[in-house]
């Protein structure tokens, strides 16, 4: 296929140069992030088997490099409108394990005070807009944050992330379209993980990569290895910084796999083990640790050690929400209405 | 006859109109192959009649209501699948606009279904639990049942699927697998527009639909010990609504109260109970009551979600107080 | 004080708060630059706010509404304006799902307004003449107004713009340049949730909003040769509902009219009708009557729409009706 | 800017040759029905200033060619979407002027009995869909006739027309891409006129051609002189062609411009002058008389004289509109419900 303008693919090879900008010490932090998420995760998987969790799970197995390295770019006065499989963002941007437990336990000090359940949360203090289920809706709020940035002349950015089953909405083209034309700080991060809950992509969609789908707006599109979470760092930094300078939008698409079920109750027996496998080595996580042990930047055994203490953390964590309150019946009447 | 849950009774409708009719067609995210569903209700469907009468659609839920606006303006019988009723409000401009106005406007007829799993009970908070019935009984040119039983359920899709107008077939999430009745094999109508005595009952009138029928049903049969005679009236169809029906049972009665787990600011309960006391004012004992959730999302936890929903201790308390009036 | 034009007392109040609060801003389609929107009503903020703050728009009402929210939940006030109410379809998903929610589940603050123009009467037909307020109603987390003269269009406005939640702005296009009252320069606040009684009478009580307002006035000034003695109470707000007003009124007059052009199944009549009957039940004298649209689209030839809409002739027999109850 | 792949340019030159498939006869009747719209259009502007007609009046003064061109490549069990500006598409159809005009006088025996006004109408029979205000609502319609087509395995299609503004919404997109990943036989013909109401394209989006979105959705897209009408003609007549075959959808995109104001009751005083001037020297009917003159199809003479037939129908269907009664007023409350 003839090259698209504006178009930059970067989605061949694992990244295995430091992006400027990032610390030794950022690595650590993205690599403990990636794992939060992760061992949350699989503690969470846990705890539904067990009939303990309430409510669906969403995991973002696979997704961990999107999720954090997206998230990393973003500086405390950005908006970040995350998904379902961003909780390792929720992390960067502060929010902690204590308080992600009590959500997922419907615990009146959650987030969301028990009103909303798992990764259906936000936090207004640090700018994590609550997560709306209705795919795609989270984008003309990112560009309506970036809208009052602009109107404010505060140099922000709002950063959103959508799925490619996402991609067949209005709301897409709708947010997409405005924010071009009206040149807006967003950046929309796609995590094509192939299939949207049991719909192949080419039931979705009659092209190969949605990040293409940026020659429709004039704006930059992005092609990248969702698996490799310098690579997502990278360009989403290089369109953070675009966005900060007034150069508008940026649509980014991480190719990755959803490598287990849409949600705890899917077997995901629609996808070939092949290609579940073929992902499975492609772990960003531990691609991830593999560079950094070679670079010297972690060890094994720091590794280990870095776990265990994520672990006592969820330990922690699940242990005060499961005796945490839950809220009073006729809580559910208050908080309609802002005063 | 075999006892079928509510579920299967959809399934089986839809099967065996398919099987009758070549111009029904069913299409939505996810119902196709192997899958057949979030609730695996058209499960088998794709082997059976093929991949071009069992559609996979991209996540555009305008898109599909507005697509088989076309299909059945074509002379198909498309049904379309919501995956949760909560995500119709990404359809409504299409049913609103264009499927309810077709035909007044210029004579287009649009014969489908939107098949909506809608309703709490199940913990999936305020994206995945609410009900939406009442926006489109106020929208004129669509028609919207909801089912409580599984005989019901499949008459009334049976109806909605040969109707020749726009129907929104509400299916409550929470009966799915908790309700099992009596279902004939072989197609059968339940008539749109005809509500349904659940249990007769002399002293106090419940009009409902939805899960709230099997509430109502519980109170019923908890007060019977009390000696409170109690009806239970199951609207089943919301658009067009049995008023008939309605104002000869509270004429009988003469004390309703109206049940439902949507919202109450302008619900189906604030129109019936308008109805009545419009048109049978004169046999009303004591006011009416509605007794339906709070004007909120439908809230996660569990203890804020029992609270939100009507239930059989506080159905009972309205039906004593209303009874002591 | 200076008489002014119902759509100038709307144009007004946006200006004085824009020259008041930096964070007021304007989005929609056609509404900037020398424009100034479809019925004129923003001509001349560009010239006066900036490109900024007056933001034409794609054709795009979904992302209007999603992006006011953005903008809302940042510390902004948006007034987004919809080109007619009929498109308000558009948004639906970002407002019942967005806007209306965020607040609850997050704590989200959303101040934000959307101004919708709606209504007949102006030979418009289906498309540009409907009255969407009850869905809004019905949704949680929604505030919805609906002024009828121009002091109180100004004044909803402006509180409506200070409010920090979601606000449907029901601005009704026949009134436009039909209805001019006294309006102070300088704002002031109608406060939302309260009701005005816009005529004081004794023997039917006529509880409506918006043009219908006029309508009933008509009525009572009419009935008044006729030695009946009508009350007109304005709602003005529907979400919240001045329920005390409603209640407090019932009770002294006794006989009830709920009076709207909107289409009649769960409207906003239907629920003030069952406020009354629950609440007010032993005050009342006779049936509650609901004088409605009928639920057809608005249809656009003369004839029809003239018998679609409420009029005076028959709102004034149905006052002698009741009356004579 | 780099070429973008399957898409088309065929706008700058007027064309001069017959494309294939078009008799003399047909020529002539393109010609006719474009005249149709014009002569009614003026007509109504004249009744309009009257006060004579009731509720707003659009027109497609210098759309003629779109209108026509493109559904001329019909056949009768195509289906048909139009919108406000293309009265002549009806005409092709089979609409009369009688029936037209008694819909602009909201009569009973009008196509849409006086329930809806001016262009928002249809014909079940015709099989041309009522126009719907919302714009793009009609995209996902027209691909839905064209699913049921391919259900039945007719090789129908299905046309609809839209305009600049509309490719904001996001129901643009949504039908765009469930018709290309189903591979649906629909042809969407996008007159950009250069104006939504008073927003210019510059306000509305952030590209140069529309026609480029097909790039989104793996379409092939056509950009084309909107004011010649036989090269609308021949895009039209090659996707249709395509859309029977079973290769799917076709997005056009027609240049032209509106050179009046978006209704009679706007003065377009926001359009530079110099801009409405340039497009009235290609006016779509002069150019396309010019071209029928030179190749002896018509005469001056001939033109004449069609000019005058179809003005007398139009006295005839206005008279006739004038006298044929209005609904009853109850008959508001019918039809809502087939049976
Ligand atoms: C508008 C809308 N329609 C349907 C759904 C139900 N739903 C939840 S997740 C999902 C699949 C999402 O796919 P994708 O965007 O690819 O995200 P992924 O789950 O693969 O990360 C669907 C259909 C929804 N949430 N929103
Ligand atoms: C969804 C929607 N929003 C707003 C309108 C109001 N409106 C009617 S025509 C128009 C401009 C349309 O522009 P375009 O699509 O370019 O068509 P044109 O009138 O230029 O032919 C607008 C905004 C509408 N009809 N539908
Ligand atoms: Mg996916
Ligand atoms: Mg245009």
């Amino acid at each position: 296929m003839a090259e698209l303008p504006n178009i930059t693919r970067v989605d061949e090879a694992y990244t295995t140069e430091i992006p400027q900008g990032l610390s030794e010490a950022d690595l650590v932090l993205i690599h403990k992030y990636m794992k939060m998420q992760r061992l949350y995760e699989e503690r969470v998987i846990k705890l539904y088997r067990q009939g303990r969790a309430v409510g669906a799970v969403y995991t973002g197995i696979g997704h961990e490099a999107i999720a954090v390295g997206a998230a990393f770019t973003l500086e405390k006065e950005d908006v970040m409108c995350a998904m379902h499989r961003d909780l390792g963002s929720h992390f960067v941007r502060g929010m902690t394990l204590k308080r992600v437990a009590l959500q997922y336990y419907g615990r009146k000090e959650g987030p969301t005070q028990g009103r909303d359940g798992n990764m259906h949360f936000g936090d207004y203090q640090l700018k994590n807009y609550g997560m709306v289920s209705m795919l795609a809706d989270n984008m003309p709020v990112a560009a309506g944050a970036a809208l009052a940035f602009k109107i404010r002349k505060e140099q922000n950015v709002a950063l959103a992330y959508i799925g490619d089953g996402t991609a067949s909405r209005g709301d897409f083209h709708e947010a997409l379209n405005f924010a071009s034309v009206r040149n807006l700080g967003a950046v929309y991060i796609c995590e094509n993980n192939q299939f949207a809950y049991s719909t192949p992509l080419s039931e979705q969609m009659n092209i190969d990569d949605i990040g293409i789908r940026a020659v429709a707006y004039g704006i930059p599109g992005v092609i990248v290895d969702g698996n490799d979470v310098l690579a997502v760092y990278k360009v989403t930094q290089e369109a953070v910084d675009r966005a900060r300078k007034g150069e508008g939008p940026t649509l980014i698409e991480c190719k990755t796999m959803r490598v287990r079920g849409h949600s705890e109750h899917d077997d995901a027996s629609y996808v070939p083990k092949e290609l579940i496998e073929h992902w499975l080595k492609k772990d960003p996580i531990e691609q991830y640790e593999k560079l950094l042990i070679e670079k010297q930047i972690l060890s094994e055994q720091k590794i280990q050690e870095v776990e265990a203490s994520i672990n006592q953390e969820i330990d922690e964590a699940i242990d005060y929400a499961e005796k945490a309150p839950l809220p009073e019946g006729p809580e559910a009447l208050e908080g309609v209405f802002a005063d | 006859m075999a006892e079928l849950l509510y579920v299967d009774a959809i399934s089986q409708a839809m099967w065996e109109e398919m099987e009758r009719d070549p111009s029904v067609f069913i299409l939505g995210e996810d119902v196709a192959h192997e899958f057949g569903g979030a609730f695996k209700i058209t499960k088998g469907f794709s082997k059976k009649f093929g991949d071009d009468r069992v559609i996979n659609t991209p996540i555009s839920e305008s898109a599909i209501v507005g697509s088989s606006v076309g299909a059945a303006l074509e002379g198909l019988r498309p049904i379309a699948e919501m995956q949760f009723s909560s995500f119709i409000s990404c359809g409504f401009d299409q049913l609103v606009n264009v499927a309810g106005k077709a035909y007044y406007r210029w004579g287009g007829k649009v014969p489908m279904v939107v098949r909506a799993p809608y309703g709490g009970g199940i913990h999936s908070g305020p994206f995945h639990s609410s009900c939406e019935e009442a926006y489109f009984v106020h929208t004129p040119g669509l028609k919207v049942v909801a089912p409580s039983t599984a005989y019901d359920a499949k008459g009334l899709l049976i109806a909605s699927i040969r109707d020749n107008n726009p129907v929104i077939y509400f299916e409550h999430k929470y009966l799915y697998r908790r309700i099992r009745d009596e279902v004939p094999e072989g197609p059968y109508v339940v008539p749109l527009g005809k509500a349904d005595i659940k249990r007769p009952g002399d002293d106090v009138l419940v009009i409902t639909y939805g899960a709230m029928v099997h509430v109502a049903l519980e109170s019923a049969a908890k007060l019977e010990e009390e000696g409170i005679s109690v009806e239970v009236l199951d609207l089943r169809s919301l658009c067009p609504l049995d008023t008939e029906m309605i104002l000869e049972e509270t004429s009988k009665i003469g004390k309703v109260i109206v049940l439902h787990e949507a919202n109450r600011s302008c619900g189906v309960g604030a129109e019936v109970s308008s109805i009545i006391s419009e048109e049978a004012f004169r046999y009303l004992e004591a006011p009416i009551v509605r007794l339906t959730a709070p004007d909120t999302p439908v809230p996660f936890s569990t203890p804020l979600e029992n609270y939100y929903l009507p239930d059989e201790p506080r159905v009972s308390q309205a039906i004593r107080d209303l009874f002591d009036y």
